[in-house]
């Protein structure tokens, strides 16, 4: 239609699309489903890492990982706000989540078994996300450009502590190095599928890019990831758990071996190893909190009938 | 310079205990603005806990640091107050045991801003911005579950109930804080009391709650005899340095 | 040699997990006669821990005890079956845990009993008894709680389907496997899931509960990839060993 | 009246009364009261022990106190056995205990807090309950009596294994040695409180030890306890927290300190260090256990239907 195609040429120019303007429907849809996974994401992903914030092995530590999982929250929170403005609340987000109706990042999905993996996390988890989000930054929907703009900050603040731990571990005791290959050789794999399935198995692709939704092929950017992240891990004295992955002059880049697609698929389907764990905690969390939640509701309302007692009556 | 050691250690190891059960929440509370809320709260105390720990090592001058403090020292030589280590419960249960400390840490807060050690005047000073914020969320929140609905009324009150026999203790004092109020350096701890009583009445009253009859005080945390829960979450907290230890993070 | 070590863990700290949770219902059970039962289940359980650690330790050769390899391993050198590390949930999250990892644990021990290695035949022949009289005493209880209430009953479905995905791993063979099979000192594991299969369905035929049609299967128990449970288990069982090294009990 | 006389007449004699001979409405309350505490005792003192199973510092340890809460188990059932003879449920028992309206001894009030009070309560705690127990085995009433006999055996045992730990530790490392001294100096004066107020405060003395249902005063046992075991202190190489303990030759036992009896009787009226606790998790674990005592209950009716047809009908 005439709308659409003018839609399509304000994205074309590179004009941001604000709540109150026209758009596809197809549009508001995707881009719900998008940031709503991503908020869920922000917020299961709270459970990994909160795993050993009791744990943590110094104060310092501690502080730092605590101050992370908040900034997690806090990314939820800004996500879900720009969620709102397309038409749907927070709540009826969480259910779609808590009926497995609505996705998180499946790499969530996956246990935090050592110390390192607080480490790892930050430095292949967040190390993918970023780079995931920084090409969002300039996606056509504004409030979701604004979101990704601020926790593009964090995130990289987050990458770099991550790191941190990493060379504490890999430079420490033989433990704590053994502690450091074995989280990546765990995270690895899970980290190259959080781009997503090869871009030839890919669904929706097309539509979401000249949207400027999806701004790269999940292929282009797991490559860069490989790239970016294969020296750092030379730099720690680690193995990537990959024989296959040697330089190609050629292309300028890496070649590696795909993941196990078919974990991927499994887990996206329920069966990885923390799903009902993860979906159970969050489920319980929202449960236990409903008198919490109506409590609250439940005295604003008298506190408003008190201001307007005529309410009241 | 003992005694010193032993109240900064009070302090220090109550800031820390409850870091660690406030912490617990992470992930699992009723509203992502707790989740974030309390977050705060963990972190702000753990900043707390870096510096009372870290001037009580250098009191001792054994060479110890907070971290030492923290993470090599067995349940019988914490002495953080008793209400800290109490279970999480039901998110009621959490949030009135952090009202009812921050109402006492504030004012202990407060009078240690007047200390005659200038290090112990100065970290309070530090502190106690974080605490009255805290205790301003805490209060709003128990007031308005308080006088919320019937079910968060209830669970409020069996908070209460629950809570108030381990408020006694912040007020009890020892030959420890007998010397130290002597010389300027902490207030005597019953000296707390009223102000507290004031502040935390108040909250109830407009929370429409009852504070229980009874004045019976569970007591023995500050003098290192604590309850059965602290065990389990050193064992926890500790893990990793007593598993690896000499290892540097 | 190495193999042999390796699949003495995977037996003794499946029997010492599992008799963690178990002793966590101590006092805690539904009614008394579950208290001295299932405290009798542990009590079993550590024994066979006791064998099957200190022939691992014998094997290895290095001087190490039972104790020490009970105490002084981390998570991920553990080789527990993932099923024992699950939390205790409810009674009927309990019983069903304890019924699947019987019925295996009864089919296993009978093979073992045939093995080359005569201290391994010898263990097993000890344990057997203790083994088959869990499993009567388990499948009782499934069958009647089953086939009870309509509570239980759905307790007792909703427990089954939440573990039969850590049933699987039990019959999975790796290199380890194979190479003590060939041997004839340990059973292939899949050649145990007949057996299994047939006791397991007779009993739940009969308690009227459902088989979940899923064959997903959790696994990395055997190879020290574990659940996120385990480290807390082993902070809060190794704490004494950990926090005051070398001391003797 | 003279069914009374005759009834204190056997007792007099040494006879045992069995469950369904007449006695006194009097005798037969007290026996229910002063058993079913005794049983409550039995199943409320597995959680300070339970608690320190699974830290337990080695598998033999491990076992050995798994299995000394075990016994307790099965003597909390021996004594409710010998309670149903008197005509009362042990379900009853379990609703008066729930509902406060009973009580267990106020030992178990205190919590456990180091590995030496496995040492500990094994010595001064058993110690104490066989002091009480073994003179009950000579009880007017036959099934109690019986009951005391079985008991008594297993705790002489669970006795010297207590004191076995404080051997090991008071001859450990000087943390150990320091654990068990601070083990002892918590549990002597609870450990005195458990014979009972002093004579002089003592009610229903007189009326139980005519009946035979009380052997000895409060007092006689506590010197008996306190003679015994202080030299088994001192063999420890522990002090006895009581700076007035003295050995008094004319009276061929030791002076001591009396507990604080304020404290007794407080803890007695609820305030003590556990009771909430110990009580609330008995509470809860009949209530979280009530579907599994109904499905065994539909089960059985379901069976018995079964096995006669005609009566489903």
């Amino acid at each position: 239609s005439a709308e659409e195609q003018a839609f399509q040429d304000r994205i074309d120019r590179g004009e941001k699309i604000e709540p109150k303007e026209w758009m596809p429907e197809g549009y508001r849809k995707t881009l719900i489903r998008q940031i709503g996974q991503h908020a869920h994401s922000e917020i299961v992903g709270q459970l990994p890492e909160g795993n050993w914030i009791t744990r943590a092995p110094t104060l310092e530590r501690k502080a730092i990982l605590l101050a992370k999982v908040q900034d997690e929250a806090g990314h939820g929170l800004y996500l879900y706000s720009a969620c709102e403005t397309l038409g749907v609340t927070r709540d009826e987000l969480m259910e779609l989540l808590h009926a497995g109706k609505m996705k998180y990042s499946s790499i969530f999905n996956y246990p935090t078994l050592t110390w390192a993996d607080m480490g790892a996390v930050g430095w292949l988890v967040d190390g993918a996300a970023i780079m995931n989000q920084v090409p969002l930054q300039r996606t056509s929907y504004g409030p979701y450009s604004r979101a990704m703009i601020r926790i593009c900050k964090e995130e990289s603040f987050h990458q770099r502590q991550g790191y941190a731990i990493m060379m504490k571990m890999a430079s420490g005791t033989p433990a704590q190095k053994k502690m450091a290959q074995d989280a990546l050789n765990r995270l690895w794999y899970p980290s190259l599928m959080m781009f997503g399935p090869s871009d030839k198995d890919s669904v929706h692709s097309a539509q979401s890019m000249s949207w400027k939704i999806k701004m790269n092929t999940n292929d282009e950017l797991r490559q860069k990831f490989v790239d970016q992240t294969v020296p750092q891990a030379e730099y720690l004295g680690l193995t990537v758990p990959d024989p296959a992955l040697k330089w190609n002059e050629e292309k300028g880049g890496h070649d590696f071996s795909e993941p196990d697609w078919s974990e991927f698929y499994d887990v996206l389907a329920g069966n990885g190893p923390c799903n009902k764990d993860r979906l159970g905690a969050r489920v319980k969390a929202w449960d236990d909190g409903a008198w919490f939640r109506d409590g609250l509701v439940a005295h604003a309302r008298k506190a408003a009938a008190r201001r307007t007692p005529a309410a009241a009556e | 310079q003992e005694a010193l050691f032993e109240a900064l250690l009070r302090i220090g190891d109550s800031t820390l205990i409850l870091a660690h059960r406030v912490s617990e929440w992470c992930g699992h509370s009723p509203v992502l603005e707790e989740d974030i809320g309390l977050a705060n709260v963990a972190l702000d105390l753990i900043g707390q806990t870096q510096m009372w720990l870290g001037l009580a090592a250098e009191v001792e001058g054994k060479g110890r640091s907070d971290n030492d403090l923290a993470y090599l020292r067995d349940a019988w030589d914490f002495r953080n107050l008793l209400i800290v280590e109490r279970p999480n419960g039901d998110f009621g249960q959490t949030l009135m045991r952090q009202f009812l400390f921050d109402a006492y840490h504030l004012e202990l807060l407060s009078a240690l801003m007047q200390s005659a050690d200038p290090r112990v005047a100065e970290i309070a000073a530090k502190a106690v911005k974080e605490v009255a914020y805290h205790l301003e969320r805490s209060s709003d929140l128990v007031i308005r579950l308080g006088d919320g609905s019937e079910e968060s009324h209830r669970r409020m009150q069996d908070a209460l109930n629950d809570l108030w026999p381990y408020t006694g203790e912040m007020f009890l004092s020892d030959d420890k804080d007998v010397t130290l109020a002597a010389e300027g350096v902490m207030p005597d701890p019953s000296s707390l009391r009223a102000k507290w009583d004031a502040v935390v009445r108040e909250v109830l009253d407009e929370a429409t709650l009852s504070i229980p009859e009874s004045d019976f005080a569970h007591k023995g945390g500050k003098q290192g005899v604590h309850t059965e829960h602290l065990g389990y979450i050193l064992a926890e907290m500790q893990f990793l340095q007593r598993a690896y230890p000499g290892a540097s993070w």
